[in-house]
């Protein structure tokens, strides 16, 4: 019993991980229907930040996540202006291979700057890498990053649900031109767009490198279970993500505990067994599946 | 030719078609019309097969077509057209009939001659090979009906195919739907220029809420108390509104 | 041949296996620099065309592209069994030797290729050896027997980690251990914790790990977040001998045991040459390239550059296929006479070098430190079995 | 209050506007009529800013606007309802009016303004919680219409509004413009609807081939037999009587 | 004859292509003696092929797959599986590949056919990586060696070759099979059907297609052949495992080379896989010295840059460019947003 719940809290912990890595994905996604699949390469430069910052300074990720955000906001406006502004109009092919050269460019550019090292850190005292609460072993970098993410979470489901930029962003997302004859600067709702999911994907990246590590590759570890999560909670859906991360946590927790070799299969397998049934995920807008991009 | 048998269609809570009966005989233009929302492109989905009733069943000769997939409804020769136009964004005109063209007509020159023969009709004629991304609203609609006739159907389902036209292009059609019947086509015709269904309709339902609340002839039917405050509005407004088509 | 000796280097410098990689060409580099400076081989200069392959899938046409575009007369390669097995393949058919240097599956010289050669030992016998040194030296430590030891397997599922896993069942099993548990894993996992989990359950007394830097780090690190106790852990080579690995856990990596290959050995079990030549690798190697101490694999491909060139082409006087491959056979070197601690004898039927072993270390301090074979042990495996978390600082 | 000098637009290579002049007085209705294809459509597009004049300028009060991005002109009230509606599908009705607010100049005015547009199209109100997609053909036709009012326009440019709207409906629309003209908004129709849009129209111009090719009030052009023929594809006078 | 070729919309300018393509796999093979540019030969031709294939339902049908790769590695295992362990010729294994990828496409087409863009693009990707790590985890009920390794033993029967030619002759055959039936199917009914259903399903079905049905067979086709690509590649390589032939990066480098040379056009893959394959190469050679991953680096800033510059690809590059000149003078006016996606 003990070891049902301690699958079930560290699949949760990882579950908050995953939604948080991927939640940038579906900003993204959601708003300018682009698959970004440079995705990973963000988090990644988010945990080499977050690993400079900690070997440079002294400050851990934690403390300096705000700093991060900005710079990264900014990294996410110059991505959409500097490149994906012209790809806007392209057919969703297009898009893919944009962002695809931009994850090998960006991959390969680590490598040629940062080397090929596996970097960590420690951000706890010896010793306290672990907390121990009712006879549980949780990782308290695992805890912290999982509180990063209901922060998070909370703050960008209250950005789009209450505020009108928010509101624009979901404008946008369903009808440009109609969003530009409401008034809405939609070149501006891009670059938040952009900026925000870039911003919290470097967050991520950054919380996350305590308990793993920064390496030029290491977003291809990543960049699938975000994609899988963003499909499996829906498109465009804020809550979906988490959900969705919250599920593949606990599919990892489990048929890990089993069969490591499978864990992987089984997300892409539920993933195809999932959209069989619910095309659009689990709280995606129906039909949104089938939008035809072009 | 089309037997609509007590079709009940609904949308969560929402029924967005309730109980209708209607049939349509070989040769005969009937119209469907109604207000705003009564029902009339929900019950085209229905007929046409983009989605199944939720209860009630619809036949075409003689056959169950309720269920059935759309393209299977187009090869029995049911065709439809779509009130928002879909065009094939990467054809030209020709070549977006000739797919219509192509379902009892694989070969090459047949297709093409067929769908030749049609542009013209719906007067497309000069815009054979104009890519349809460059057309008018009105210009899609027409491309609607082009691609529908290419299949050679038996009977058609018209959404609106005259809004947005202009007299004169609304004659124009008027006269091609003539001609398709004159052929031995049958039309099931939503519109909401009244002109135009008066002109052309053998017979007239009404739809309120997506019930049945009048059928008969064009002129009884305008005359049904229930038909003109539910759908013609005040005689003020009506006199203006009928203007639309120029000449009621 | 032209005024310089031009070699193809076949190895991932991107890519997910970019870090071992790039571990490898510095031994490499030296090797070759330190010979240049020396006067070269042959009387000329060397010269390395290098390919980046960071998978197999490029290996076969950049192998290719050594061969026919570059004109290259030899192939030194490439850490990952996969990677080796494609390209040597390639090698071979063009009738251009290929010198592997750290890929251990065995098969890989199993095909009957007359154009390869591997100076590591292979895969059977870095797993055989870890599970043999966890019976030999392991047991007695933490006062258990073979019949009453429970061990647990954990390999990455790849080339690399099945083979290893499949030589340390093996002998395993002949001695009758309690095998607990064998799973493997994909590399890029971003989760073990379950596998942590497991082992809680089962309890086993000994791990055996064949795994990469990253999830090697990642699966210590999950071991010591849910506390996990076990009394000995032994790896091999791919994560366990790595700097990185010991900066990932801090204190935490000391009592760690791996079998592999080590550069921190003991140089008086080496010949004087090699002693020599040990000396100057550590101190050039510091100097070059930054401070950075040298890692088991950049020692492994010096060792392998250094015995081409020094050896093996000045044996062969010209670069030719077939002059190259005799010069190789005929090389004979006892036991202690490179930098690692083997000799070179190349097997003439499997052409696997039968002076290469594996040997064992330890973390101690956060230094790895030779604790096996004796000839060339700095050290004594200390204790074990492991104190509890936190408390192995002062190992 | 708005004013078209010499304006060229198109799309790509296809110039569709070959120098339109016209100007719109405050409080004025002004048509825009002229058969399919004649670039009504690419003409207001043009105004609002959707596609990039080529040549020419916009004046609104007296500002030069050429080539001013759409949500700036929104900011200074000219709004335009576009053609085919346009609703956000996948928003509730209530959503997509209150987005239509999102200026400064309508925010402050929500409230008042969702009054108004329920109190027009009492519908939108019963269904202010169904997904603009899943409404019917007319019922978009509303709040396409309503949204325009939404985001309290000075200039309001209304794309074929009744198009697809039943005749009842058609009726309580050109009501509802009228009422809009009385608050003071000035009107620009475009329509194929052509005596509907005449009879409330102060002025008209009827656009040919991308060019101004008449102008003139509108019952001027209503009552001209050759106007109504060649230009407007309408029937002679007397059958319209009928 | 004549009423058969009615059935297609042959245009006589290509016969000039055809002729080029037929001296191009014919010529070039038997008149290159550099074996490394006969080995780029070979590769080109057979991921032209491929390329082809994937071009039949992602381009023409515009349902793009990013799974490819199951079919690939389908194709390769059956036949190397048959071959090592039955000694089953390889020309036998490539059919009973083929055969068995159409299994495996039946089986994700119904899931994946309910969905379109980047959804179905994302089901087929996650469908290619569960089947590479099934085969991986089958390894422990199965004695399989991690990778499998042909022994090279030339003869025609085993599909093993002394010359490098005799390769390069075997993936031009290839190629021309792909690009006949690329070709017969859009120039006949079938691609205006694909095209159809491509940019509008609700049009395309009220137009009387049974979209599944076309899908399906656009997709059959292509797993097909982009198996027999599989089968052919592990003998020209004459080594496989599951990482290589089961793996995202050769899903990716189908559609890479349709778009650059012209999604949904008959001569767009080769044209891209013309243009992609050698690249890699000449900036290894270039930059592959100066530091590692630096000529990653600049390829997928050319990568970027030239998506973004054609996103039309070369075919489409060149067309609008001749559209300019013709028209003699430049156009300003900004993209129509209407035409949006999306929209
Ligand atoms: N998918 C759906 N989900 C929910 N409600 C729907 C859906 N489709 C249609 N409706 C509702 O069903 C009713 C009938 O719609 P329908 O489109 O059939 O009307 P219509 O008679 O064609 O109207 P119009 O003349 O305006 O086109 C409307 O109230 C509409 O909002
Ligand atoms: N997106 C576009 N791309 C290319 N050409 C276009 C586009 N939209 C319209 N056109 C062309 O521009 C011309 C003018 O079209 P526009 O839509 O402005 O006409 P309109 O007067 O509004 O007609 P309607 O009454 O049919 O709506 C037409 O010839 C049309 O073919
Ligand atoms: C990193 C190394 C331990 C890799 C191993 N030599 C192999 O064969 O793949
Ligand atoms: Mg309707
Ligand atoms: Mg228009």
């Amino acid at each position: 019993m003990q070891l049902v719940f301690q699958l079930l809290v560290s699949g949760v912990l990882l579950g908050g991980v995953y939604a948080l890595a991927a939640l940038g994905l579906n900003l993204i996604f959601g708003v300018a229907k682009i698959v970004n699949f440079a995705h990973g390469e963000f988090l990644m430069l988010g945990m080499y930040a977050g690993f400079g910052l900690m070997t440079l300074t002294g400050i851990n990720p934690y403390w300096g996540s705000p700093l991060i955000a900005v710079a990264f906001f900014v990294l996410g406006m110059a991505f959409y202006w500097c490149v994906m502004r012209f790809t806007i109009y392209s057919t969703e092919l297009t898009q893919v291979f944009t962002t695809l050269g931009l994850s090998i460019a960006l991959q390969n550019l680590a490598l040629v700057l940062f080397s090929a090292d596996y970097r960590t850190i420690q951000t706890m005292p010896e010793g306290m890498s672990s907390l121990q609460v009712m006879g549980f072993h949780l990782s308290t970098d695992r805890v912290i990053a999982f509180f990063f993410a209901l922060a998070i979470f909370g703050g960008v489901m209250f950005f789009l649900r209450r505020t009108y930029t928010g509101r624009a962003i979901e404008a946008v997302s369903q009808d440009l031109t109609a969003a530009r004859l409401m008034g809405i600067n939609t070149r501006k709702i891009f670059l938040i767009t952009f900026g925000l999911g870039i911003g919290i994907t470097g967050v991520a990246g950054a919380v996350l490198v305590p308990s793993f590590y920064a390496f030029p590759s290491v977003g291809t570890f990543f960049v699938l279970i975000a994609f899988v999560v963003v499909i499996l909670g829906g498109l465009g859906s804020v809550t979906g993500t988490m959900i969705g991360g919250l599920s593949l946590g606990l599919i990892e927790s489990y048929i890990g505990y089993f069969s490591p070799d499978l864990k992987e299969a089984t997300h892409f397998i539920l993933l195809i067994l999932l959209l069989a049934v619910r095309p659009q995920g689990m709280l995606g807008v129906k039909g949104a599946e089938k939008e035809t991009l072009k | 030719m089309l037997e609509i048998d007590t079709v009940t269609k609904r949308f969560g809570g929402l029924v967005a078609v309730d109980a209708v009966s209607l049939t349509v005989n070989e040769g005969e233009i009937v119209g469907l019309i109604g207000p705003n929302g009564a029902g009339k492109t929900t019950l085209y989905n229905v007929i046409a097969g983009t989605f199944p009733p939720t209860e009630g069943t619809v036949r075409f000769n003689g056959r169950r077509i309720e269920g059935m997939r759309a393209d299977e409804t187009c090869t029995l020769g049911l065709a439809r057209t779509f009130q928002i136009p879909h065009v094939f964004a990467s054809m030209t005109v020709g070549e977006s009939i000739q797919v219509g063209a192509f379902l009892h007509r694989r070969r090459r020159s047949a297709a093409r001659a067929l769908s030749l023969e049609v542009a013209a009709a719906v007067g497309l004629g000069e815009r054979f090979d104009t890519p349809t991304t460059a057309l008018t609203t009105a210009e899609r609609k027409r491309l609607e009906v082009a691609r529908t006739l290419a299949t050679e159907p038996q009977m058609i389902l018209l959404d609106e195919v005259m809004a947005g036209l202009n007299h004169t292009e609304v004659n124009l059609m008027l006269d091609l739907v003539r001609t398709l019947r004159d052929r031995g086509l049958t039309v099931l015709f939503v519109e909401h220029n009244l002109s135009a269904v008066m002109k052309i309709c053998d017979r007239v339902a009404v739809l309120d809420h997506g019930a049945k609340i009048a059928d008969g002839l064009p002129e009884e039917v305008m005359e049904n108390p229930e038909v003109v405050a539910a759908y013609l509005g005040p005689p003020a407004g009506r006199d203006v509104a009928e203007t639309e088509g120029g000449n009621a | 041949a032209g005024d310089a000796a031009r070699l193809g280097v076949l190895l991932p410098l991107s890519g997910p296996l970019a870090s071992l990689g790039n571990d490898v060409l510095r031994g490499f580099q030296l090797a070759m620099d330190l010979t240049n400076e020396d006067g070269g081989v042959m009387g000329q200069q060397a010269e390395f065309v290098t390919v980046d392959v960071p998978s197999s899938t490029e290996a076969t046409s950049q192998a290719t592209r050594l061969i026919t575009s570059e004109n290259v007369d030899l192939i030194m390669g490439s850490y990952a069994s996969s990677i080796s097995f494609a390209a040597s393949q390639v090698a071979e058919r063009n009738k251009v030797v290929y010198f592997e240097q750290g890929a251990v599956a065995d098969d890989i010289t199993s095909r009957g290729f007359k154009n390869l050669f591997r100076f590591i030992y292979p895969a059977s016998e870095l797993g055989g050896g870890a599970a043999q040194f966890t019976l030999d030296k392991v047991l007695p430590e933490i006062g258990k027997e073979a019949g009453d030891v429970k061990v647990a397997l954990l390999y990455e599922d790849s080339f690399y980690g099945t083979a290893v896993g499949e030589g340390a069942h093996k002998v395993l099993e002949e001695a009758g251990v309690n095998i607990v548990d064998e799973t493997s894993y994909s590399y890029k996992t971003t989760d073990l914790s379950p596998m942590v989990q497991r082992y809680k359950q089962l309890e086993p007394d000994v791990l055996i790990l064949c795994q990469y830097t990253p999830d090697g780090i990642l699966f210590w690190r999950q071991a010591r977040e849910a506390g996990l106790e076990v009394k000995a852990v032994v790896g091999n080579g791919g994560a366990h001998n790595v700097g990185d690995f010991a900066d990932a856990l801090g204190d935490d990596v000391n009592g760690v045991l791996n079998a592999g290959t080590s550069v921190y050995i003991d140089k008086n079990g080496l010949t004087e040459d090699a002693a020599a030549t040990f000396t100057r690798f550590h101190e050039e190697h510091v100097a070059r390239f930054d401070g950075r101490k040298p890692s088991a694999h950049t020692g492994m491909g010096f060792n392998a550059m250094w015995t081409v060139l020094q050896d093996i082409l000045p044996g062969a006087g010209e670069l030719s296929t077939e002059a190259i491959r005799d010069a190789a056979l005929a090389l004979d070197k006892p036991v202690g006479s490179s930098i690692v601690g083997w000799g070179t004898k190349f097997d003439p039927e499997t052409q696997n070098n039968t002076r290469a072993f594996p040997t064992y270390d330890q973390w101690q301090g956060k230094e790895i430190h030779t604790v096996a074979p004796e000839e060339v042990a700095i050290s004594e495996i200390k204790a074990l079995p492991l104190p509890t978390w936190g408390q192995r600082g002062s190992i | 209050m708005l004013s078209v000098e010499n304006l060229h637009a198109g799309y790509g290579d296809a110039e569709v506007l070959f120098g339109i002049d016209l100007q719109v007085e405050k409080g004025e209705v002004v048509a825009i009529v002229g058969s399919n294809g004649a670039g009504k459509t690419t003409l207001l597009r043009a105004l609002s800013g959707i596609i990039q004049p080529t040549q020419g300028h916009v004046r609104l009060l007296g500002e030069d606007v050429t080539g001013m991005h759409t949500h700036n002109l929104v900011e200074k009230g000219l709004v335009m309802v576009p053609e085919g509606r346009r609703l956000f599908p996948r928003m509730s009705v209530r959503r997509n009016l209150e987005i239509a607010a999102y200026s400064s100049r309508a925010r402050p005015h929500l409230a008042e303004q969702l009054r108004e547009v329920y109190e027009l199209f009492p519908i939108l109100q019963e269904r202010s919680d169904q997904l603009g997609g899943t409404l019917s053909g007319g019922q978009q036709q509303m709040v396409a219409i309503a949204r325009g009012l939404v985001a309290t326009p000075e200039v309001l440019m209304l794309d074929e509004v009744s198009l697809g709207l039943a005749p009842v409906m058609i009726s309580r629309v050109y009501e509802a413009i009228r009422a809009i003209r009385d608050t003071g908004v000035t009107l620009v129709l475009v329509e194929q609807n052509v005596s509907q849009a005449l009879s409330v129209a102060d002025r008209a111009y009827v656009i040919q081939h991308g060019q101004v090719a008449l102008s003139g009030s509108g019952k001027e052009l209503q009552d001209n037999e050759e106007v109504r023929r060649v230009y407007l594809g309408l029937g002679p006078k007397e059958e319209n009587l009928k | 004859m004549s009423w058969l070729l009615d059935y297609f919309d042959i245009r006589r300018s290509d016969g000039i292509w055809a002729l080029l393509l037929l001296a191009m796999t014919i010529g070039l093979p038997l008149t290159l003696s550099n074996d490394y540019y006969l080995n780029v030969l070979v590769l080109i031709f057979l991921y032209a092929g491929m390329a082809s294939a994937w071009n039949i339902l992602g381009g023409m049908a515009g349902q793009f797959s990013l799974g490819h790769t199951a079919f690939f590695g389908t194709g390769a295992y059956t036949s190397t599986l048959l071959y090592n362990y039955l000694g089953v010729s390889p020309w036998l294994g490539l059919l009973a590949g083929g055969a068995l990828s159409m299994v495996f496409a039946v089986i994700i087409a119904y899931p994946a056919f309910r969905m379109r863009g980047v959804f179905f693009a994302m089901a087929t990707l996650a469908f290619g990586e569960a089947i590479r790590i099934l085969l991986v985890y089958s390894r422990k009920f199965v004695d399989m060696p991690y990778g499998l390794s042909i022994n090279w033993q030339p003869g025609f029967g085993r599909m093993i070759f002394e010359e490098r030619s005799s390769y390069a002759l075997l993936a031009g055959a290839f190629l021309i099979i792909v690009t006949v039936i690329a070709y017969g199917m859009s120039r006949s009914y079938l691609g205006a059907y694909l095209r159809a259903i491509r940019d509008s399903e609700e049009a395309a079905v009220a137009s009387g297609i049974p979209m599944r049905r076309y899908k399906m067979i656009a997709l059959l086709v292509s797993a097909f052949f982009t198996s027999a690509g599989g089968t052919l590649l592990a003998q020209y390589v004459l080594y496989i495992e599951p990482s290589t032939v089961f793996s995202m990066a050769f899903s990716v480098d189908l559609p890479l080379m349709g778009l650059l040379g012209g999604l949904g056009t008959v001569a767009g893959p080769i044209l891209g896989a013309i243009i992609a394959l050698p690249l890699r190469d000449i900036l290894l050679d270039l930059f592959g010295s100066a530091a590692a991953g630096l000529h990653l680096v600049i390829y997928g800033v050319m990568l970027m840059v030239i998506v973004i510059v054609l996103p039309e690809g070369l075919i489409g590059g060149v067309k609008s460019l001749a559209r300019k000149l013709r028209r003699g003078r430049s156009s300003k006016a900004s993209p129509d947003a209407s035409k949006r996606k999306g929209s």
